[in-house]
């Protein structure tokens, strides 16, 4: 069991956090480990996952509800052994088809599945979250997920007796998460769609935030409610602006629905891939000049303005 | 089929799935035809009908047509966003939703659905995308509606595994299992619509109207049993000139879905 | 087992919804229900108490993390039979002392108490928005508190062994929630502090929203992130301005913490809370009657203003 | 305590207190005495101090004192609002909290707190608040500070009710509960300091710092049971005049707790 008598290494006093992407991945993303990247749809961080592929992680346990391009990219490049997933489609395009060559034909190596439902996968989340071992929920009845994965069980209800399925504790040793804006402490704030992004954080050992825009904390200070993780649970804070590419920021810019179609031909054929890899990956620095190189799709994704308006939080 | 009826099959699952929605409801729905049939029921007799999406969208109303489930346009002018937890646990779980679209690579006679894998789990020959949340759908929403394009394939006999449960073996199976969920009660196909039978056959899915043209030989061809019929056997009605107006002009005017 | 084939009653096409308290207490509440109204420290609807108390319900179960004096209130008018609750006194001001004669002495009638910790209150509400029978928790252990409530079980966990406490979930019949703003749908925000009202509110068969300001549908839309609840889940809607005094509603008015040191005294002696309940409860017709009433300290409570900046939701 | 020292024992006990929090720990903590100790840290040697309120303010900076665990000043300039299901899963049960803060009406030597009833639980004599969040606080907070005016009625040899585990019956006790948190470490009374012993009588409470002008019979006088005393008895510091300053001009200038 682990002891909590010193408390010492309080991520809030480190003065360090801001570090380039490059730096963060090297400190916190270790071979072997248990990575989340997580945003549904909305806010993924793309930038985290190439340079993971940039600095040749391997035998990663890539967890996540939707794989989607990001992971198989990752896949593809070779970092993963393993995949803990909900649903592993191209998000309205299609299939994964490199992840399929990895499931049907253990190309470039062998992809271990530990598969649920998005309830199943989110209710793991929350439980990592919260240091449960478990939590109950009510799915999976009648289906055979709890066939193939013996992690699903159940147990019995100790006031109405009735039997409930239940899911183990997701504690990843990582998890990276995209923010529309932090401070250099790491507080951070989102809006739009919000996912588990919470709970994944909470859940994991170390979190990295990584923002399209970095702000003074009186900006988080005058909006409490909308942020989602204090500083305190941060370890490192990464400015990357269109890091989620061709995923979207709610605010910033668009879903690029266009990659996501052309997608699907190039994962289609492991020789398109390498080299979108090749052009894309590994022959770019970095994530800024990723984004030189989109050139006029900046353009047309950037997103026009619909702004809410303020609360008063006087008393 | 012969001639051409001046709408597409996909314009006529669309139409009969909209009918199918009430005033008022909360429906649970993905992208592509049940969006589409959605926001149909919403421009015409359902203006109050709720969309809810997994991605925690709710009460939305999309300016564009939605290509992924979140679609920053779900989100704008939406009512709320909830976190997916809340999606899951309070809003399907919770027993808030009424309606539950689902879509699946394969399809059984009781309405149990595959999408996870074909041939066997463990070495498949196509492995498909998995449950997202239609496992949980298919048990909580207070009924569930099914679109898909209809073939011996895609009906077979048995399907390779069982992602979300219809009505199981049929009969009062899932009931007995403790669900509160209704389970699906209309198969809308490309060549007819079917429920979900009553009494001894219950749970059994049964033709109930054949799409104009379509012939009950050809609904038998394109299934991998012999379906139950209802003793008084409609034809589905046409989409509307104002149905299709909607569709084509509004909806979806790049063709996307239709 | 409850089969939900036909949804009928949907409650958001129901145009009906926004009444007056009067209506809203004399349709939702019935004698003997199981009746939440939530709000921690902020948002406490004594405006619909009053109103509970003025139609002299009667034998109702009264479930609230803190009991505060909008309970002590309706317990000496007589109201309640049974309290759920995990903290009973006056915060900041000491004790509830109509509470406590109710439970030393009996008076005005017997009370029975069920008691939990507020982490166990909590998780009972969220197990009650969820439809979980229960809800695993790591609390209890140690404390005698399991030992007074049979209702506080254990479970071991099915993947480590290890025993977690469990609550039941609380369901109760109605729930009222006190918000910032609220269209005549019922689809509400609220910001500042948030307690358990949304778990409330989910757990509920009927949800009662009390609103400072009445919107516009578009209001809520610009910026659905700061959404509490969808209309649907709402049966009706009260418009009511200050309801929630002497407690606070942020950027509306400041908690009238003179009112909770008053009334220390008030509650010591029984004839003077009755004196007070027959001048401010029973002696005005309507919440609006209550505060016109309350004079200077109008100005004296209203809210400075410090307005949060909006936010891009556009795409 | 014959002369007057020129500060009072709350001020002792809250600049005790503020002396036992390290810069960059989060603290959950209530109002009264406990807020005044983590305002004056944060004013002096801890500025990166986290204050956690069970209200669901996080990183509050309150700029007046607050008079309910609910203040809205707590919310305004705070750096996040949390549900209290949050706070209690994620922050308090996820081990996110370094340090609580408990009183008690009545505390024994084990550190185990009471603020349930006097009495028996089903007739009390005194019908006391109850845990709140104690009881989670008491097993979660990584470690534990209880600050309490000392008597012999208010530490009694054994307490009516145990709302809030602290070292049970002392020795590991805890630890063998599967308690993650390290319980009470210190006890701050208006007559000394106590920490938690180490060793053969590791849990109990033991006096480690008499305030000035105290005798250890003093404290035995006001205490239920006959207290272990370490091998060297300390003084406890005056508070500093700046502390005086700030606590009295600026954290209480209406003397609202002091």
């Amino acid at each position: 069991m682990e002891l909590f008598l010193n408390s010492a290494e309080s991520a809030n006093v480190n003065p360090e956090k801001l570090m380039p992407m490059a730096d963060a991945i090297a400190r916190f993303v270790a071979d072997g480990a248990e990575v989340v990247i997580e945003g549904f749809t909305h806010l993924i961080s793309f930038a985290a996952a190439h340079e993971i592929i940039r600095q040749r992680k391997r035998d990663l346990t890539l967890c996540r509800l939707t794989p989607d391009l990001v992971y198989e990219q990752m896949i593809a490049a070779g970092c993963a052994s393993k995949l803990v997933f909900s649903w592993a489609g191209n998000p309205g395009a299609g299939p994964l088809y490199a992840l399929r060559r990895a499931v049907e034909q253990g190309l470039p190596h062998p992809l271990e599945l530990e598969e649920y439902s998005h309830f199943g996968m989110v209710a793991r989340f929350q439980a990592g979250a919260a240091h449960l071992p478990f939590l109950p929920l009510r799915t999976f009845t009648g289906s055979d997920l709890p066939r193939v994965n013996e992690r699903i069980r159940e147990i019995a209800c100790p006031y109405t007796g009735e039997r409930l399925a239940t899911v183990p504790a997701l504690n990843p040793d990582v998890a990276i998460i995209h923010v529309q804006r932090a401070d250099t402490s790491g507080n951070c704030q989102v809006w739009g769609l919000l996912g588990v992004q919470k709970e994944a954080a909470f859940a994991a050992s170390k979190v990295i935030i990584v923002a399209e825009e970095i702000v003074d904390e009186a900006v988080i200070r005058a909006d409490p409610n909308r942020t989602l993780l204090p500083g305190f649970i941060v370890s490192a804070v990464v400015h990357e602006p269109w890091g989620c590419h061709p995923s979207f920021a709610q605010g910033y810019y668009d879903r690029d629905n266009d990659f996501y179609v052309a997608w699907r031909e190039i994962s289609q054929d492991a020789a398109k891939l390498a080299a979108w890899l090749d052009e894309w990956v590994y022959g770019v620095a970095n994530r800024a000049e990723y984004v030189r190189k989109m050139g006029d799709a900046l353009t047309r994704l950037t997103a026009r303005q619909q702004m809410s308006s303020g609360v008063n939080y006087g008393y | 089929m012969a001639t051409d009826p001046g709408y597409s099959p996909s314009e006529l699952m669309v139409s009969a799935a909209a009918r199918e929605l009430r005033d008022g409801e909360v429906v649970f729905v993905g992208i592509g035809l049940p969006n589409l049939a959605c926001n149909l029921a919403r421009r015409l007799h359902a203006p109050n009908l709720v969309l809810i999406y997994e991605s925690g969208a709710v009460g939305a109303v999309p300016e564009r047509i939605p290509v992924s489930i979140g679609d920053p346009a779900l989100v704008t002018n939406s009512i709320a966003v909830a976190s997916m937890s809340e999606i899951f646990y309070n809003y399907l779980q919770g027993g808030k939703i009424d309606v539950g679209f689902l879509q699946g690579a394969q399809i059984d006679r009781f309405g149990n659905l595959n999408t996870t894998v074909i041939g066997d789990y463990a070495h498949p020959k196509v492995r498909l995308p998995g449950s997202g949340g239609a496992c949980e759908i298919a048990i909580h929403a207070k009924r569930v509606l099914c679109i898909a394009a209809q073939s011996k394939k895609s009906f077979p006999a048995k399907i390779d595994f069982v992602t979300s449960p219809g009505h199981l073996t049929g009969g009062d199976h899932r009931q007995r299992l403790g669900m509160r969920g209704a389970g699906p009660q209309r198969v809308i196909t490309d060549l007819a619509l079917y429920d979900f039978g009553t009494g001894e056959t219950a749970g059994e899915m049964r033709v109930t109207s054949l799409h104009p043209g379509v012939t009950l030989d050809k609904v038998r061809e394109n299934l991998g049993w012999e379906p139950r019929v209802a003793a008084e056997l409609a034809t589905t009605s046409a989409p509307t000139r104002e149905e299709l107006r909607l569709l084509r002009d509004e909806l979806d005017p790049g063709g996307l879905y239709l």
